[in-house]
């Protein structure tokens, strides 16, 4: 059953991809598909920054720029940064626990298949009847009011791939929950599982809103009912409340992986066990709770009133110790420790500072009477990007270099990872710094452009000079994964050297079956300690058996594929006649799907012990 | 599971096989997470509908609309089959197949009376009152509401169908034991949110 | 992995998980005639023109509550072992939709 | 590597130095130049909160830039395991309790000033005298505003103009889709919703006003469609004594047509249509739904045409030309025939005539 080392044809190869229900391939859809639309969004970026080069410009035309800047939040939150998590999560976090897949690979899949129709569905509206242009945000007056089809794309698109996200959530709850390996109790996990399942618990109690208020503005725009239509009653405010109790967690569901992915990597290298790891995993849920009861500040100049404005103001605030606490932790981790200074580690760092300032601005937006000058300024585009692209999109770099070895079992090039970082670095800091002055001078968002005169010329300027900096990084990366595949070298076990958790104990990349006797973990850093105690890998918790295996299958796809048609069929109901067919036929799609999937029984196989010992030196007994 | 083709009889059937095997148990786990889930959902629902409850654009109100015995008899019918579905979980831990099935097919059956009575109510407000999903927000979030529970009943309802006739002939097994356990959860569930919706909709709706 | 098989004694077992069994079902016939109760409580206080809203309301929100209680302990039983995660997760969701429904009645008034 | 770390981070403090100094962004339009009690408390909270951001932020670097400077691996080193500390409950509480006495000196005044800011009793109160405390009604439409006076029953547009020095209330509504409404130097922000009024007060400070030019700007700042960064108005804040003056002017102004070129454009204005959405009587008495252009009275002496162009005739023809280059999306565009070059030369006459000032 060693498929892997087997040389296969491209057919065979993509086939394998659309059927597969293996974490690690899934992980590696992801990771392609994320970082196709993260290209996509900063190139989206890079526009915006073009256009407001300089005052007056018309490099864009004001309703082009309003698509762009939507598809760019849009993009970049829904199709570039989750995904990408979500192929760390994927590759990673089944080999930190000792299992040998997540609870449900075929549901995996179908997550994953969902965002990608989802995604690729939301994109289209480039080519048909153009993007969406409502902001990210898409509030309810603005997206009633925006001709043509683009915003119905954002609400199907967004509408599909959300389900797939809800999927994946609870695929990775259930895995955490069920399948640790023996002796993995809750408080010996790794960090980036801990903050995988608290994310994934974000995910399960957010996304229902999102997917509520998505229904209703779909159901407003395409069947005229009257949730956001004052004259009937309606109230647009609600729509307001549904987008940022789904959309406030939704921050912290970025960032927590991340966070995650730090407190990995730092440990490591700087070769000592995480600083007060009860600590962190208290912050970590405490700020998933947190996380529940602050989204009203995102409305503080919608009137809701003092009283509202106070309370959500204070619980804002609270946000910034158990985020304290977790930044002091990381510090004490590489204090005193053997710090080497190799990529991913140089991100982490890194990050560090940055997050804080971007941190700091937002408890600065938290005080509710001066949000009122911050609120839909500069500013705010500053501090976001500070606490996005310092904290979740370093992570993402930090997560991939170090990673890299266990999704491709190869390494990336250290030197031009560094030029990537530096580039990146600088850019990042020359294009957003600068930007919570432009705020603060009295700059607004989502400006197509400014007038010259006022004062912000300078600064704008300086902020495209740094984001041109930051694709020049980009593409670098590009050229080194490039690179890496054609010409890396093949890496061993726990090619850093000083890995501390169990993907690390396992050949990278993994075998298809993971772990070929499950482990036996006897600790927080479970292969560190049998390290310190001279062993080279870890002891098996059980004999060497027959293993399970789930088969790869078409449905998921399918399925996915039904719900892309009948988005086309609902956008295009009135327009065109083929549009109730479609509604029907992809449904009809869908559901066989479904109905077989529920009637044809699926076992599985087994891979035999006979092969797994013949497939090396062989397994203890 | 190896012993997932074992021959099973009511000796060696275990006490909870909804939860035998592993994947049993995922599914268990994953089906509560998701109920955890469809329970913001319907908050976001009802939410919606308090907000807009007394958003009538003139048209009819909440106490124009509701009458008592229409919500009471739909109410019990739910509410039974709440129960039939439960002597089906009971037959099911006996290793009593038979018994299973047929009180599935009663819970089949009350519920889709329920439907029905449902969709003639709907019909009802559409006609005597021309109260409409697009009449007022208040209709919006109305026929939103109830309209979405009233789809988790028709799919609660195609899904136990479904496990019954594909199930008839090769009877209970630790494979299919965990999908009739989350069909009758995916019920009860259903049972909960109607209990919501007739108190928060209907009653407080007709006190006003 | 997990073990399918219960006891080393399997017709013992039997026998007394089939009383257990029809014990639980007793039980669960009380909690429906409960449930059935309080439905009809709640309805009849609707209906009566005697009280005033402002106890009506809470109290017909409490029957429910109530009644939602019996369903999660008894009829899905919740109150098992094996249920920690489910009544955790279903709690948090419970919290957020409380959360939602106060936010939705309080700060949205106009 | 490490070198070239600390070196941005001077760089970058640095930076912010020069930035600060360099004067931030201009009186008219910068909230950092506040120019009113609401700015100021603003402003005040800011500088307050900074403060303690850059306490944070200090802290945390310093604190940073040792460690990875200390603690980095050198050569020989390669064997080294450090110790595994585990925690340190000390420490650990220390970084609890700090950042929480930090935040309840930021809570309280944040907590005091939201409420001092939502004081807007006096508006609903029925023994309110215009004299004491003006409400101005701002109704915000794409991408126009209009200001209206109810007190006197006068109406304007685009140009808001306040009495300095006093509480000036504000009733806000959108006709259309959510804006939001902003005057950076004065105080912000408050979102003129769709389906309900909200309410604000600001302050003009004198001093400050004149400093700071003819106008202060205001923004809308609520994406509402592809002018939404056109959206500008302007405010002009003068004294007391001014504005009583102002507002008889508007109370008894008349559109009259001095030159024959400006009759026929008066002439133009009727027959064209535009009269059916422009009013051009400050005492426009049409109900708020049917006032659906700014209106035009006085427009002569508007500091903006359309908000944003320069107010010369070249301009004003310009906009009655093409809006549509102007102002993408905006509601006039399209609404009436083209218009000839005499035609657009009469009317532009006209407009510009169109003022109330009796000086
Ligand atoms: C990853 C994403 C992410 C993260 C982590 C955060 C983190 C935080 N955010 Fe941010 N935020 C966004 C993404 C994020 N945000 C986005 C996308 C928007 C805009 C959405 C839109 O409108 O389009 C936004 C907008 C936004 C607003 C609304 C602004 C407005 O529109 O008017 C507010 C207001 O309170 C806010 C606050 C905060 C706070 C208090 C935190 C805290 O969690 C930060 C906590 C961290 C620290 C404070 C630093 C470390 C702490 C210490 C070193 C301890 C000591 C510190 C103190 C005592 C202060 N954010
Ligand atoms: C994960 C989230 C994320 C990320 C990573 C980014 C990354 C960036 N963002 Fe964005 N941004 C948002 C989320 C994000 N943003 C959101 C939510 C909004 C609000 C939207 C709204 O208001 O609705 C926003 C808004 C926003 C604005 C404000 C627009 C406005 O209000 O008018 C600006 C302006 O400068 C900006 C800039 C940038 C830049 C320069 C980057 C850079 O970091 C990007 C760097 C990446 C690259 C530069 C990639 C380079 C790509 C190539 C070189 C292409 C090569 C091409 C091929 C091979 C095909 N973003
Ligand atoms: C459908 C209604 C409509 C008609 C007809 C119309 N306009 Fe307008 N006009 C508007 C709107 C709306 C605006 C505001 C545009 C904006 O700023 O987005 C406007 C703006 C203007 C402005 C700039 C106003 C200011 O305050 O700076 C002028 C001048 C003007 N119109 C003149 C005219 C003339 C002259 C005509 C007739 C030839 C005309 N309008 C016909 C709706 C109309
Ligand atoms: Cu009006 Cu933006
Ligand atoms: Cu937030």
């Amino acid at each position: 059953m060693s498929t892997l080392t087997q040389k296969k044809g491209i057919g065979a190869t993509i086939w394998d991809y659309l059927t597969t229900v293996d974490h690690k391939k899934i992980a590696i859809l992801y990771l392609i598909s994320g970082g196709f639309f993260f290209l996509v969004g900063g190139l989206e970026a890079m526009l915006i920054r073009i256009q407001l080069a300089v005052p007056d410009n018309d490099f864009v035309s004001a309703g082009l720029y309003n698509e762009i800047l939507t598809m760019h939040g849009t993009t970049m939150i829904f199709l570039a940064a989750m995904p990408l998590l979500f192929a760390l999560m994927n590759a990673v976090v089944p080999l930190q626990i000792g299992a040998r897949d997540v609870a449900f690979p075929f549901l995996n899949s179908l997550g994953f298949w969902l965002f990608f129709f989802g995604g690729i569905f939301l994109n289209l509206s480039w080519f048909l009847d153009g993007a969406p242009d409502a902001g990210w945000t898409s509030y309810a007056s603005l997206a009633l009011h925006s001709p043509g089809h683009g915003v119905d794309f954002y609400l199907l698109g967004l509408q599909v791939s959300g389900i797939g996200t809800l999927i994946a959530g609870i695929n990775f709850l259930v895995t955490i929950i069920n399948m640790r390996a023996p002796g993995m109790t809750y408080m010996r996990m790794p960090l980036f599982t801990w903050t995988t399942f608290v994310a994934s618990a974000l995910i399960l109690f957010a996304f229902p809103a999102l997917t509520v208020g998505l229904a209703l503005l779909m159901f407003d725009r395409l069947f005229d009912t009257a949730f956001f239509n004052p004259a009937l009653g309606g109230n647009t405010v609600i729509w307001e409340h549904l987008f940022w109790i789904f959309g406030h967690p939704e921050v912290y569901i970025l960032i927590l992986p991340a966070f995650g992915i730090f407190s990995d990597i730092l440990p490591v290298f700087a070769r000592k066990r995480l600083f007060g790891y009860s600590s962190m995993v208290f912050a970590t849920v405490l700020i998933g709770f947190l996380g529940f009861m602050v989204w009203a500040h995102h409305m503080f100049t919608t009137g809701l009133g003092p009283i509202a404005n106070a309370i959500f103001a204070v619980a804002t605030m609270a946000i910034a110790v158990p985020t304290g606490i977790k930044i002091f932790n990381w510090l004490f981790t590489i204090w005193g420790g053997s710090i080497r200074f190799t990529s991913p580690m140089i991100w982490s760092v890194a990050f560090i500072p940055t997050f804080v300032m971007g941190g700091v601005t937002g408890v600065m937006l938290a005080a509710a009477a001066a949000d009122y000058q911050y609120h839909d300024t500069y500013f705010v585009v500053a501090h976001f990007h500070y606490v996005i692209v310092g904290g979740v999109v370093f992570s993402l770099f930090a997560g991939a270099i170090y990673w890299w070895p266990t999704m491709f079992g190869k390494m990336l090039n250290e030197k031009l990872n560094i030029v990537t970082f530096i580039l990146f670095f600088i850019g990042f800091h020359l294009t957003f710094f600068i930007q919570h002055f432009l705020g603060l001078m009295g700059m607004p968002r989502r400006v197509f452009t400014f007038l010259p005169g006022q004062g912000l010329n300078v600064g704008n300027a300086i902020s495209t000079v740094g984001a041109f900096l930051m694709a020049a990084a980009t593409i670098i990366l590009l050229y080194n994964i490039v690179l890496t595949a054609i010409k890396g070298k093949k890496v061993g076990m726990d090619p850093w050297g000083d890995g501390r958790t169990l993907e690390w104990a396992i050949p990278s990349p993994p075998p298809e079956y993971n772990f070929k006797q499950t482990p036996l973990v006897r600790g927080l850093d479970a292969l560190w300690i049998e390290k310190m105690e001279g062993n080279k890998e870890m002891t098996p918790a059980e004999p060497l058996g027959d293993i399970h295996m789930p088969n790869g299958s078409i449905l998921p796809f399918i399925m996915s594929f039904g719900l892309f048609v009948v988005s086309f069929g609902l956008m295009y109901r009135e327009d065109y006649s083929w549009g109730l067919a479609a509604i029907f036929v992809g449904f009809i799609i869908t559901l066989a799907a479904m109905f077989l999937r529920s009637i044809i029984d699926d076992h599985g196989y087994h891979i035999h012990k006979e092969d797994l010992m013949n497939e090396d030196k062989g397994g203890k007994a | 599971m190896a012993n997932v083709e074992e021959k099973l009889t009511a000796e060696n059937f275990p006490a909870s096989p909804e939860r035998a095997t592993l994947e049993g148990k995922n599914k268990f786990t994953g089906f509560w997470l998701f109920l955890g889930g469809e329970t913001v959902l319907f908050a976001s629902l009802f939410a919606t509908f308090l907000a807009l409850r007394e958003s009538t654009a003139g048209g009819a109100s909440t106490q124009d609309l509701f009458e008592i015995p229409l919500v009471f008899v739909a109410t019990m019918l739910l509410l039974t089959s709440s129960l039939t579905s439960v002597y089906a979980m009971y037959h099911m831990k006996n290793f009593n197949f038979g018994k299973m099935q047929l009180w599935l097919i009663i819970t089949v059956l009350l519920g889709f009376a329920f439907l029905l009575l449902e969709i003639y109510e709907f019909n009802h407000y559409v006609h005597e009152f021309e109260f409409t999903i697009t009449s007022s927000a208040l209709g919006s979030a109305f026929y939103t509401l109830v309209g979405t529970h009233g789809l988790h009943v028709a799919f609660g309802l195609l899904w136990i169908t479904t496990l019954i006739v594909r199930n008839a002939k090769r009877g209970l097994s630790l494979y299919n034991a965990p999908k009739y356990y989350l069909a009758s959860l995916y019920w009860h569930f259903i049972d909960v949110v109607w209990v919501f919706i007739f108190t928060v909709v209907y009653l407080m709706g007709m006190v006003g | 992995m997990a073990n399918n098989h219960n006891s080393a004694n399997p017709k013992v077992d039997l026998t007394y998980r089939r009383k257990k069994n029809a014990e639980d079902m007793k039980h669960q016939i009380i909690t429906f005639s409960m449930m059935i109760f309080l439905t009809i409580i709640a309805f009849i206080a609707v209906g009566y023109d005697g009280i005033g809203e402002w106890f009506k309301i809470p109290f017909i929100i409490t029957l429910a509550v109530i009644q939602v209680i019996f369903q999660l302990y008894y009829f899905m039983h919740m109150s098992h072992r094996g249920h920690e995660a489910a009544a955790l997760f279903l709690f948090s969701g419970v919290g957020v939709a409380g959360l939602t429904v106060l936010a939705f009645m309080t700060i949205i008034w106009w | 590597m490490r070198k070239w770390l600390t070196k941005w981070r001077l760089f970058s403090l640095f930076a912010m130095l020069t930035l600060v100094l360099a004067g931030c962004g201009e009186p008219f339009l910068s909230t950092l130049k506040p120019a009113g009690e609401v700015a100021d408390m603003q402003y005040d909270l800011m500088v307050l909160s900074t403060l303690i951001m850059v306490v944070v932020i200090a802290v945390v670097t310093v604190i940073f830039i040792y460690v990875i400077v200390k603690f980095r691996r050198r050569e020989g080193e390669e064997n080294n395991i450090p110790v595994q500390v585990e925690g340190n409950h000390k420490l650990e509480i220390i970084w609890t309790v700090i950042p929480i006495l930090l935040l309840i000196v930021l809570t309280v005044p944040v907590v005091s000033a939201t409420f001092k800011l939502a004081e807007v009793d006096a508006i609903d109160d029925e023994n309110r005298k215009p004299e004491d405390a003006i409400v101005v009604n701002v109704r915000a439409n794409l991408y126009w505003w209009e200001f209206e006076y109810p007190d006197y029953g006068v109406v304007t547009s685009q140009d808001l103009i306040v009495p300095t020095d006093e509480r000036v209330y504000f009733n806000l509504i959108a006709s259309d889709v959510k804006h939001s409404f902003w005057i950076p130097s004065a105080g912000g922000k408050m979102d003129t919703n769709t389906e309900n009024v909200n309410q604000m007060w600001l302050t003009f400070d004198s001093e400050r006003a004149d400093q700071a030019g003819e106008y202060f700007y205001g923004k809308c700042a609520e994406l509402c469609g592809p002018s939404h960064g056109l959206m500008d108005f302007k405010v002009k804040a003068i004294t007391r004594d001014e504005f009583d003056q102002w507002i008889s002017d508007m109370e008894t102004a008349e559109a009259v047509a001095s030159t024959d070129l400006a009759v026929q454009g008066e002439q133009l204005f009727e027959e064209k249509g535009c009269i059916a959405c422009h009013a051009i009587s400050p005492t426009d008495e049409r109900p708020a739904a049917a006032r659906t252009a700014p209106n035009l009275a006085t427009f002569g002496e508007r500091a903006r045409v359309a908000g944003i162009l320069d107010h010369n005739a070249e301009n004003v023809r310009n906009w009655l030309k093409d809006p549509e280059t102007y102002k993408p999306g905006n509601k006039m565009t399209n609404t009436y025939d083209t218009l000839s070059d005499e035609e657009l030369d009469a009317l532009t006459e006209y407009l510009m005539g169109l003022k109330v000032s009796s000086n």
